[in-house]
């Protein structure tokens, strides 16, 4: 069985027939080639898969591309403005906030959404805004300082 | 891991074994069970569809009763395998008269492999326990209302 | 990982979703998924079918009437936790769901598919206990209320049959001078609750008045300390009598208790009381 | 362009393609006529294979191919062990890549399937029906070396795979004559690595022209060359290995796996590329796991607190089979530095490597070396509190003093250069360690209780050189290459044997290259991970990528300015020795005014139309690089505690840590180095560990009961640092990746006891979990 399905990824509209069962992300990564977001467990724990769907962040591991159709899906190559990175990107470049890079993608996204809901967060909330992305190599401290940071730039922007 | 239970019933210890290797109540009991047939002695295949709510599995299997001893005590092997791993176990069961009726007491080790040992293995007690005392409720009841 | 093949069916209505559930045997229902995904990724569950019904605006929204809320089963825990309405009304509930997972989890997760999933180290069941919140579920267009403690009835076992759908949950709003609060002792990988206690405590005239406190995380199914709230009842709050009223939480815990290799049901009978004691002492200060 | 750039924390070179999702891993690669393997893997942990019908599976829809153990006789080579200790009956297990007959852990490939789409292969893959007949397993090391218990291999009694010593001094002596004697049973217990990204491989072989292409995510792809070349039987020429962007790895991309070699396998069957990337519930099977060691250690001291020997034996899981660099793990890195930073009179470890039915254990992030600071560190805070003195006292009695150029242990090793007592002493005066004991002394705090926890470490890094590699059994060199190229625009490649896989060198590389050279970094291109394109290197690990080839890069970038020099004195009509260089520039001495750059000598080293004479064209240089010695890095370590007694709930506070690693490249990311590594060392004490159920299930199989550190558990990490230089490194650089890792499990570890000292309570079984510590203030409650 495959149904259709219409989903805007990073603006650009994609229509493919996908069997039921395939999950968001395998839609992002291997039917339309949009690599960026990663994979990293089997069970919702790692948020390697994070993205915005309609502006709000999932794990595209835990939805199926039958439940994204219709609607809009921002993934990490779908960010910056052209060749302008967004804050957060710069952010996570400026204070390096980021080794391996296998979690950024997701974690970028899970800040996009911290930033959405709390603009100007403690230290302690950007800890618990990230409590369902992992990191292994850098003991998110400087992720941490890195949030913070582009909280500060994103409010001289508005 | 240990899994151990004990059930009263309201009738002596004979009447308590024989229901206890009457197969057909057995298999009616089992949660889950499909089919249990004969093949040897005291050795049964079984197939079981095990259904925690969302969680089901199919599990193709034997079970095993030795050591019989009635009506006093035998000892329970269980074996089987299905999509999300394997099940192996075994047990003590051992009855007593107690006030009038029969205290049923088991002790026995359940090994469960594959997919549910890897991520479940904080529900395996639970649902071991709950499966056996629905069996044994399931015979209480059935010792006080035959079919 | 990849589930199994299954057939998939998105229900325009709640009417059709019966339909649905009607024409296929073994279909389970899909509403944020985050209970359902998981497992169909493991190949725990090979359903046939999936019936999606995560677009029913019908089951969306939180209202209020007469004193009761009523929160459509699609609210996602991340609105249950941002609403003002339960903040104000049933705050146990949103101190809960904003416990939930972590924040991408809590905007797809939904209170109905929570509920009807009953994981026993699962947080909104709990404050539901508590609560003496119902459950409304919908079968052949007809609507019927459960009330909590008839509908958790096992692990990850409720009353629903094979064609019932959960359409909302329904909630006393908390009274003036009654406080409540949800404490947990959460697993660091999972995030559930090793332990999970919510109280609702109304204070009337500097003494407790009701009390009611369920306990998540202990047993297959959340359950009241019945304990607990006599001997709080009638009592004037103190730390003592709050710990000795969470020390009496023993006699509800029953023997058979959940362990696991993260905390046995020796450490978790030992850490009911505290965090009882926990819940209470929070309850109460916001009760006064 | 100023020198100053050495020293500098600029940003990432590699972080702009990894902030935008532009970054290639090997999942993210996609070849025409791709195939998608799956692997079947035994449920048992141990059980003899007595059936497998794959008929079933092979028919099914999109299925392309099943192999099994009989397909692959001949074809492919048992999966080797690369370290072969000498001197302690080292018995190999063969390892095949599929397994016949008996599988020896839950994850032991049985079976692999091939299809056109990996939903395919997995729904295939249910059909494969193998019987098993459960044998017998072990798991603990120590139960797995008694008389009776299962036997994995037949040909290996007692499970046995090594017996190892260590001894130096009168260790009899030591004891006979000891004053005070203070002992533990410590169990490191079994860790599993979690690279974010779980192992992949992506194999592309051309049944025309007999070659292959290997995308592999590894730390060391020329080694991957080496051994594929082995077991597949195809010419090292034949081979290309590349190592995309790789995903961290932490020791656990060291291995080079069965699944690796099945899926080469399956594309030289199969004349197609075939790709396999592991799930994560894979990856905690099959994927190797670290530490694994039951520690009896014994200390042997004087009243006043002077230690005058250490006793120990360990028992080391190795798992069902050797892994790769797996007998090395705990003797070589571990025994050898027992000693840590101390005086040690006399030693005796004696070291049982086991077979177990787990999966095989291989270096994870420090590797070995944890294992040892653990030790000694945790005897310290025992002495301390048998003398009743302060364990920072009982330290100080004890430490190496200051040393510029070697130091000899009794391990043998000899140290390059160290000030231990000054690292100890800044972190006490940062931490302010008088204030935080008074504030201890108070007593608890509604039932809270303040703990501090002290560890002072060395380590060896850079390994090593290729001489003592072969001494030790290693089996391959331990140098590293590096080729510079100049471009006549004066751009820079850098060809690089090292492999880093997340570490930053692309950038620490161009900031050597740039201070050696004066050009800016941005100018320097790094190429790394391919073995067609880039010199042989021996791989990354045992923090020696910047060590080892940073110095084979900077040697590089000093031939390159020799032969500048000359270029520029030729221009500038000078002799060569009456030339000067600073700051990027080539002039004659004492008139700086008149001077060449690097790039106008690159331009004219390659357009070559005036050299002087006997000088060949272009502006290139290659160095291998083999060390004379490890370097020692070195720190101290602090963590502040609270332990809440009614819940057992410890609450990591502040986490002071100073690693000395020599002169810092780029402080930044040295600084990150020290959170990961520190953060991944917190997470063994308190949180990590692979749990096996008596039957040898993992029952910590995935993310949802494997505690790994996030973000809220954890406090800012205090960063401080002293700069010792090696003083027989180029550039005196000592190396950082596992800095962090190697005090700070003991570090936590002594604070949480620490904290318990009013309950008496003195030992507790690691991770620190909130129900194990109030098990053990219920016992000392008695």
């Amino acid at each position: 069985m495959h149904v259709p399905v219409t989903i805007t990824v990073n603006g650009q509209r994609y229509e493919h027939q996908v069997e039921p069962r395939l999950l968001l992300v395998h839609f992002l990564r291997e039917v339309i080639g949009a690599t960026g977001t990663k994979i990293g467990c089997d069970t919702s724990q790692c948020g390697a898969c994070t993205v915005l769907l309609d502006g709000v962040s999932m794990k595209s591991c835990t939805a199926l591309a039958v439940q994204a159709d219709g609607y809009e899906v921002t993934t990490i190559e779908g960010l910056a403005n052209g060749s302008e990175l967004h804050p957060i990107q710069d952010a996570f470049w400026e204070k390096h906030g980021l080794q391996c890079g296998f979690c950024t993608p997701g974690m970028i996204l899970a800040s996009v959404e911290l930033l959405r809901t709390t603009p100007d967060p403690t230290d302690e909330q950007i800890r618990h805004g990230l409590e369902g992305n992992i990191c292994r190599c850098t003991g998110y401290q400087n992720i941490v300082r890195a949030i913070r940071h582009a909280a500060g730039t994103m409010a001289g922007q508005r | 891991m240990n899994i151990t239970g004990s059930y009263t019933f309201d009738a002596p210890p004979q009447a308590v074994w024989d229901l206890l290797i009457d197969i057909d109540a057995v298999a009616a009991c089992l949660p889950g069970c499909e089919s249990m047939d004969p093949i040897g002695d005291n050795k049964y295949r079984v197939v079981l569809t095990m259904g925690i709510a969302a969680i089901t599995g199919r599990y193709e299997g034997t079970v095993e009763m030795r050591d019989l001893e009635p009506p006093c005590s035998y000892r329970l092997v269980v074996e089987g395998r299905g999509k999300p791993g394997f099940v192996t176990g075994g047990g003590a069961i051992s009855l007593t008269a107690s006030d009038g009726g029969t205290r049923v007491t088991v002790d026995g080790t359940v090994q469960v492999g594959g997919t549910i040992a890897r991520v479940g293995q904080r529900l395996i007690g639970s649902v071991a326990k709950m499966m056996m005392d629905r069996f044994f409720a399931c015979l209480q009841q059935r010792l006080t209302h035959p079919a | 990982m990849y589930a199994p093949e299954f057939a998939y069916y998105r229900a325009g209505s709640l009417a059709e979703a019966g339909q649905l559930l009607q024409q296929h045997p073994g279909a389970k229902l899909l509403a944020g998924g985050h209970s359902l995904i998981p497992l169909l990724k493991l190949r725990l569950t090979t359903p046939p079918a999936l019936i999606d019904i995560g677009r029913l605006d019908e089951l969306k929204g939180i209202s209020v009437t007469d004193g009761r809320v009523r929160i459509g089963a699609l609210t996602t825990h991340a609105e249950l936790a941002a609403s003002s309405e339960l903040a104000a009304r049933c705050p146990a509930l949103a101190e809960a769901a904003g416990l939930i997972g972590d924040p991408a989890v809590r905007n797809r997760g939904t209170i109905g598919g929570n509920v009807a999933h009953a994981d026993p180290a699962s947080d909104l069941p709990t404050v539901l206990r508590a609560l003496d919140a119902t459950i409304a579920v919908t079968v052949d267009g007809s609507e019927r209320s459960i009330p909590a403690a008839d509908f958790f009835e096992g692990m990850m076992e409720t009353a629903l049959g094979d064609h019932d759908i959960v359409t909302a949950i329904e909630v006393p709003a908390a009274s003036a001078g009654q406080g409540q609060a949800y404490i947990k002792f959460s697993h660091p990988a999972s995030r559930y609750a090793v332990v999970g206690a919510a109280a609702s405590v109304t204070l009337t005239g500097g003494t407790i008045s009701t009390a009611a406190v369920a306990l998540g995380g202990l047993v297959p199914v959340a359950t009241r300390a019945d304990s607990v709230e006599q001997a709080l009842t009638g009592q004037t709050p103190s730390v003592d009598t709050i710990a000795a009223a969470a020390a009496a939480v023993s006699a509800d815990l029953g023997d058979d208790l959940i362990g696991d290799i993260y905390a046995s049901a020796e450490y978790r009978r030992a850490m009911a009381p505290v965090c009882v004691k926990r819940a209470l002492t929070a309850a109460v200060e916001r009760a006064g | 362009m100023s020198t100053r750039i050495f020293g500098s924390g600029i940003r990432r070179r590699e972080d702009p393609r990894l902030i935008t999702g532009t970054a290639t891993y090997t999942d993210d690669l996609t070849l025409p006529r791709m195939v998608h393997a799956a692997m079947l893997r035994s449920p048992h942990a141990h059980a003899r294979i007595t059936s497998i019908d794959t008929s079933n599976a092979a028919a099914a829809a999109g299925v392309v191919a099943v192999y099994t153990h009989a397909d692959t006789v001949g074809a492919l080579q048992p999966t080797p062990c690369a370290w072969l200790l000498p001197d302690s009956d080292l018995k190999v297990a063969t390892y095949h890549g599929l397994a016949k007959d008996v599988v020896r852990y839950v994850g032991d490939l049985v079976a692999v399937l091939v299809a056109e789409d990996r939903y395919a292969a997995e729904d295939a893959l249910e059909l494969i029906e193998v019987d098993y007949e459960p044998l017998p397993a072990v798991i603990d090391p120590e139960q797995a070396a008694k008389d009776g218990a299962p036997q994995l291999h037949d040909e290996i009694p007692r499970n046995q795979a090594f017996h190892w010593t260590v001894a130096g001094g009168d260790i009899d002596a030591a004891f006979e004559q000891a004053e005070v004697v203070v002992s533990d049973r410590i169990i490191q217990q079994r860790l599993i690595p979690n690279a974010m990204e779980t192992r992949a491989a992506l194999a592309s072989y051309t049944t025309a022209t007999g070659e292959l292409t290997l995308w592999n995510t590894t730390q060391n792809p020329h080694i991957v060359r080496f051994l594929m070349s082995g077991v597949c039987g195809l010419g090292e020429d034949k081979i290309r290995v590349v190592a995309p962007e790789v995903g961290g790895g932490f020791g656990s991309k060291l291995a080079v796996y069965p699944a690796d070699f099945v899926t080469v396998f399956c594309s030289m069957r199969l004349g197609r590329p075939v790709k396999w990337t592991e799930t994560r519930s894979e990856n905690y099977q099959a994927t190797t796991h670290g530490r694994d060691h039951v520690q009896q250690v014994e200390l042997a001291a004087k009243k006043d607190g002077t230690i005058t020997g250490l006793r120990c034996t360990v028992y080391a899981g190795m798992g069902a089979y050797l892994s790769t660099a797996a007998p090395g793990i705990p003797t070589i890195l571990h025994g050898l530095m027992l000693s840590g930073p101390y005086t040690l009179p006399a030693v005796k470890e004696d070291v049982y490597g086991t077979y177990t039915n787990g999966t095989p254990v291989d270096a994870y992030r420090g590797a070995g070396r944890p294992e040892a600071t653990f030790m000694l560190e945790r005897m310290m805070d025992l002495l301390a509190a048998e003398l009743e003195m302060d364990p920072v006292d009982v330290r100080k009695k004890n430490l190496i003093p200051k040393f510029d150029d070697g130091h000899e242990v009794i391990t043998t090793l000899s140290y390059d250069s160290g000030d231990y007592p000054a690292a100890l002493d800044k972190v006490l005066a940062h931490a302010d360690y008088a204030g935080l004991r008074a504030t201890q002394a108070k007593g608890p705090i509604n039932g809270t209780y303040l703990g501090l926890g002290l560890a002072n470490y060395v380590e060896m890094c850079g390994l090593g050189p290729s001489q003592v590699a072969g001494a030790i059994g290693f089996q391959g060199g331990l140098w590293e290459s590096a080729i510079v190229r100049f471009h006549p625009s004066g751009k820079v490649h850098v060809f690089i044997g090292a492999s880093p896989h997340g570490q930053g060198e692309e950038t620490t590389f161009a900031q050597i290259v740039s201070s050696e050279l004066g050009v800016d970094p941005n100018d320097v291109k790094v190429f790394h991970g391919d073995t067609d394109m880039t010199p042989m290197g021996w791989g990354t690990y045992g923090s020696r990528t910047t060590a080892v080839g940073g110095a084979a890069l900077a040697l590089t970038a000093r031939k390159i300015r020799d032969k500048a020099k000359v270029i520029a004195a030729h221009l500038l009509e000078a002799a060569v020795e009456d030339m000067d260089y600073e700051d990027g520039k080539f002039f004659v001495k004492g008139a700086p005014d008149q001077h060449k750059t690097i790039t106008d000598i690159a331009l004219m080293a390659n357009v070559a139309w005036n050299m002087p004479e006997g000088v060949e064209a272009g502006l290139e240089a290659s160095t291998f690089y083999d060390p004379p010695n490890f370097t020692f890095p070195f720190g101290t370590h602090l963590a502040v505690v609270e332990v809440e007694a009614e819940t057992g709930v410890v609450t990591l506070t502040r986490y002071i840590a100073l690693d000395d690693c020599g002169p810092q490249i780029n402080p930044v990311i040295v600084e990150g180095q020290v959170h990961g590594g520190v953060v991944q060392g917190i997470g063994q004490a308190l949180w990590e560990e692979a749990v096996y159920d008596e039957g040898g299930q993992l029952v910590t199989g995935s993310m949802l009961d494997y505690a790994l550190p996030r973000a809220d558990m954890l406090p800012d990490i205090e960063v401080l640092s002293t700069v010792t230089p090696s003083p027989h490194h180029p550039i005196g650089v000592k190396g950082v990746g596992e800095a962090g890792t190697i005090g700070s499990t003991v570090a936590v570890y002594n604070a949480v006891i620490d904290a318990l000292r009013p309950l008496g309570v003195t030992s507790i079984r690691m991770p620190l979990t909130p129900e194990r510590v109030w098990q053990a203030i219920q016992q000392a409650k008695g």
